[in-house]
């Protein structure tokens, strides 16, 4: 075992899979000499040299596309967007060609690429990088959206990402890559897509979250305990596909629902999270599940408005006594 | 004195820069692409085909000029004006055809359409039916090839309305900073659906363009297979030699309207006729002959030939069956098979 | 009363607005000499010149941008998609500006821009051709999304976006051009944004449709009505912001719904509305909410496939039937 | 002879190409960047600051060189590092500090931060978060002056590394095809963030990429405020006269890392040293004392009136009221008055 940090695990992951399969490379801007803007690709430059490592120019619709170039004939690129949000600029190449092409070929090729970096309201950015595209993207047919909460799931869910045929897209969290956690040692430590995490057992409610709200969750969970309620706690880990069976199961026991998401609430995964549940398993529900997500507004600099903007622990506690109460 | 009569009997031509053998394969593909295109507007006409329906003919010494001198193993890459990229890739005109009636035999089994034609037997990347959304896709190809460290080339086809989008700059500046093996081929046919090239691009001449990224960029004649042929030969070498990208703009024309849902009511007549007149089959043919090369009667039976394939295609086409509609959401993740 | 096609009766609206002010235009690919290519910018060019109307080389993120740089300076500019997909490559531009800028701006600049053309799935146009893009954009705070599925709704609907100070998606139909209807002569025909149309009144069930699906549900109605049943239908037409309180009184009357859609089920629009009927009619749903929405994939383009990935009549007439009986 | 005595006793520089009064506010705007930002770092550093924060030390010959020639009423439009391109077109120190500072009082009510300032009655357009966003933005607002038939001119300020993206490549075309009064001028301070110029751009002169549109391109000493203030005044002249855009890349450098973030680890500190030697601002200081349009002293009191007007501008913004939370969403539409 052995202490580190969201961003260290992330680029163990790669690094990793980089020596493991010769053909996995990283491509971005400021991934190689700089080593990343938040230091996921450090020093893998050194180690891999500029062809497999490679810095490209603020070209983020083009590299995206040579990504795919790249995808469809062998290599096994991961781009990382210096922040998610500029990779709006390659929306085009990330949803017809990744999302798409493997359809529109009869099945001849595939786009094993995985697209990551960081997403999500960090601290006074502003509206333009404090984005959370996985909404956006969401419904784009043919992808994977994956968003660890953990280091540990970081590293064995980027592992996983690298080594699937499909387009990934990875949505790290710009406040969590100082987070710290035990990583086995040694190991090939992989994660599957598709299957979230119960980090509580319990059987008040469920409450569903992916990302850093995860965190804001269990400390929310840790007062509602002490206070004696008994709330289950699942990190959903791979936003898409969904575990629908865990889930279920979940609301099977508990009856309720709260999601929290840092999404924006319209048009969020929150929304399609609650058309499901209403599919497969309405009789469940002995209440209307509730969506706690980020305002609908594009984020202010100010920081107690940036604060009101997105779901903090006391907006969770609130909303889960409500819930059960 | 023998010799000086004996020059005085050689024929007042330049002596042929190609052998038999590649005009023949010049002349067969050229009019293989022509041949299959005529075909697909009678199928539109007769509602046996739908979707956008872009037409290759003129631009055919283009697409024939450069992808003839390619070696197997050589990467394509095109636009929803694919149809004749694929077949000079050696796409099979049965596999395209099928494709355009949406059937299970089609390239993209019946789902990929005229904009979407793939290839991954005869590494053809595909048609992409976005404007300039292939040429980052080619330029990655390319890159692919180098850090596979194969010696592949990868040629892309666009149009003059696709050089006035972002995508193309980038694409010519990577490919320069890493002296990616890769042709970008514009296809200037002077039109952008019902834009004129003048009034889209503040600078006409487009091969210019590569000087911005230190790029060779030469202005070809896309009307002449040869001098088009000459061209690609010069930038698949400096490709395949490691040196980098080169631009070619040929200029060219299409003889129908942008798809075969366009009117095409903006185009001057007077300029068709002057473009008719330089059509590249005919002139091969004339070539050819003055060659002796190749015999007006052997370059009919390729015609007719070609035009049996087409038929044939057609017919395979046609009796081919539709996808399965159960297994409609085959293909969309990489784990169905 | 004058009988229109759709597409006249979008191009009367562009006309009428433009005369009405002359800082209304129009830019796009082909708008000018070739008059759009479904034809409904067609001979503006010859009445307002090139300078109002016009053509631009084929550089979407760009022309959307010196849109956006044209609507804070007092221009009001209505962009043509020649197809909406094409806009994936202005997505960074529609959201961070379109949508966002007059509020990272305080409130200084207003961003009065329509962004219009044909959405949707065609006859066998092929994936990228078949886009349906409001989902994608669903969740971009600031914008107004509507999708008029009539002649008069186009019209009026226009008009109003044209009019509007907020930038404004407008989401036309490939198949629905060619659709005739009366329209109203020598009078400024308007639509309010934001209101949704209820074409049958009914007590059995509520669906909520809008765009081509609308001319779908009538049809099915029809034979639902000959066949006994009541159903209310409502047309939604402008899909954000929402006709909330129509929908709610609807459900509160017939406790059932039906959407349907035809964007992609996964993160579309119905996912969205299903959230908000848990949220604000939770007891008036004697039933979960049924989506019918396009599939999960790339729009094929063999005919019979493409027809298999959209809802049609019989799918509709199913969906009633089991959701009522 | 008295003549030639004459001639004798004038010294010997070349006649100054400015005015006192355009010297003093040269110096004034370029010494209000600097203490403007110096400010910065400190707030930064001492907390009350936060998010990304792009200082412009060592640019502000460019900024000050183009904007100080603009009139009344014309536009500018800059990137995420915008705070002098701000104050250069007027926009109070206080509402920017308080901008920063996320107060109601700032220049976009203290929604949009560091990145995004906006100030409507100063035409200032705004800071664009994203690279390159700004260049079409800037470019509708010079088709805007054209449509409405005035004589505004926009200028757009953006780096180096954004010379590779597409926007710039599409923005410049259409400027040159519809003759737009604009500017575009590229400040090419040699890195972004930490990539060099010259491994980013396969051509290093982006002067010569105006070539590639017909557009007008010149190489600027970006580290001398009058080198920029003629190249400026030519073109705003040109875009005035509706002759249409010009391409500016004036060479300059970043006294600091590319954002208050930003280690600066890659940069060698033999080249920061060669162009701190550069400062613009001691520079121009020379040549006002040399061509005798100011004393030493005056400038000195410049400095010292910056520092005050800068300071009083942190306590405006320390003393400025936060705006309220309950008016988050006030702004998201047109209609939140
Ligand atoms: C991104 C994008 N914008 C617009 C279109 C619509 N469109 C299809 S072809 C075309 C004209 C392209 O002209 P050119 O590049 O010269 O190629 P040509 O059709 O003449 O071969 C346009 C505007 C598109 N397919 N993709
Ligand atoms: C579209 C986009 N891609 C990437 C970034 C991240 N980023 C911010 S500044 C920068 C470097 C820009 O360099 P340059 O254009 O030379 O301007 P400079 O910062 O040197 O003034 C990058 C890559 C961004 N903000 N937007
Ligand atoms: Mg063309
Ligand atoms: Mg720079």
């Amino acid at each position: 075992m052995v202490m580190q940090y969201y961003f260290e695990a992330l680029r163990d992951a790669i690094y990793e899979e980089m020596v493991r399969d010769p053909m996995v490379m990283v491509m971005g801007e400021d991934v190689g000499h700089y080593g990343g803007s938040y230091k996921v690709t450090k020093d893998l430059f050194k180690e891999f040299g500029g062809l497999r490592v490679l810095d490209t120019p603020i070209a983020e619709n083009s590299f995206a596309g040579m990504a795919v170039g790249c995808a469809m004939t062998g290599v096994r690129p991961i781009i990382e967007g210096m922040n998610m949000g500029f990779l709006l600029l390659a929306f085009s190449q990330i949803a017809n060609n990744g999302g798409m092409l493997r359809y529109t070929s009869g099945g001849q090729f595939t786009v094993p690429m995985v697209v990551r970096g960081p997403g999500g309201v960090g601290r006074q950015l502003g509206a333009e990088h404090s984005q959370r595209l996985e909404a956006y993207f969401y419904g784009v047919p043919g992808l994977k959206i994956i968003a660890p909460a953990t280091p540990l799931d970081a590293k064995g869910l980027l592992k996983s990402a690298i080594r699937d045929n499909n387009t990934v897209l990875f949505f790290e969290h710009v406040l969590l890559y100082n987070l710290k956690e035990e990583i086995p040692d040694g190991v090939d430590y992989i994660v599957p897509i598709g299957k979230a995490n119960r980090l509580r057992e319990g059987q008040d409610l469920t409450i569903l979250t992916y990302s850093r709200q995860v965190h804001h969750c269990l400390s929310a969970v840790k007062t509602l305990v002490n206070e004696g309620y008994d709330p289950e706690l699942i990190d959903l880990r791979t936003l898409k596909p969904l575990d629908l069976e865990m889930i279920c199961e979940s609301v099977h026991k508990t009856h309720r629902v709260l999601i929290v998401e840092e999404d924006y609430k319209t048009g969020g995964i929150g929304g399609e999270i609650i058309a499901l549940l209403n599919e497969h398993c309405f009789d469940d529900l002995d209440a209307p599940p509730v969506r706690l997500a980020s305002r609908d507004i594009p984020t202010p600099y100010n920081g107690r408005m940036e604060a009101a903007t997105i779901p903090q622990v006391a907006d969770i506690l609130q909303a889960v006594k409500h819930l059960v109460d | 004195m023998v010799l000086s009569q004996e020059v005085n009997v050689i024929p007042k031509v330049v002596p042929p820069e190609i052998t038999r053998a590649q005009g023949l394969e010049l002349y067969q593909d050229m009019v293989l692409g022509r041949t299959f295109e005529d075909m697909c507007a009678q199928m539109y006409y007769q509602g046996r085909m739908f979707g956008f329906v872009h037409l290759y003919n003129g631009q055919e010494a283009v697409a024939t000029g450069c992808i003839k001198a390619l070696k197997a193993g050589d990467y394509v890459t095109s636009t929803y004006r694919d149809h004749v990229h694929a077949l000079s890739q050696g796409v099979p005109a049965r596999a395209i055809m099928a494709e355009l009636f949406g059937k299970a035999t089609g390239c993209s089994k019946g789902r990929g359409g005229s904009m979407h034609l793939f290839s991954a037997e005869h590494n053809f990347l595909g048609g992409y039916a976005f404007v300039a959304e292939g040429i980052p896709v080619a330029t990655g190809a390319a890159y692919s090839a180098k850090y596979r460290g194969t010696d592949q080339v990868s040629v892309n086809f666009f149009g003059d309305g696709a050089t006035n989008n972002g995508a193309f700059f980038e694409s010519l500046n990577m490919a320069a900073l890493w002296k990616l093996p890769i042709l970008y081929v514009v296809e200037n046919n002077l039109w952008s659906i019902g834009m004129q090239h003048a009034r889209a691009s503040s600078v006409t001449e487009i091969y210019k363009k590569a000087l911005a990224f230190d790029i060779p960029g030469y202005l070809v004649d896309g009307m002449d297979v040869l001098a088009v042929r000459r061209a690609a030969v010069t930038a698949i070498e400096r490709a395949r030699a490691g040196e980098g990208p080169t631009l070619l703009e040929c200029t060219t024309y299409r003889f129908r309207g942008h798809s075969l849902a366009d009117p095409d009511e903006l185009r001057d007549p007077a300029e068709k006729d002057l473009w008719r007149k330089q059509d590249p089959i005919p002139k091969l043919a004339r070539y050819l002959v003055e060659h002796q090369l190749a015999t007006q009667d052997e370059l009919q039976t390729i015609e007719d030939d070609t035009q049996t394939l087409i038929e044939d295609a057609v017919q395979f086409a046609q009796d081919s069956p539709e996808p399965p509609v159960d297994e409609i959401t085959r293909y969309v993740h990489a784990e169905d098979e």
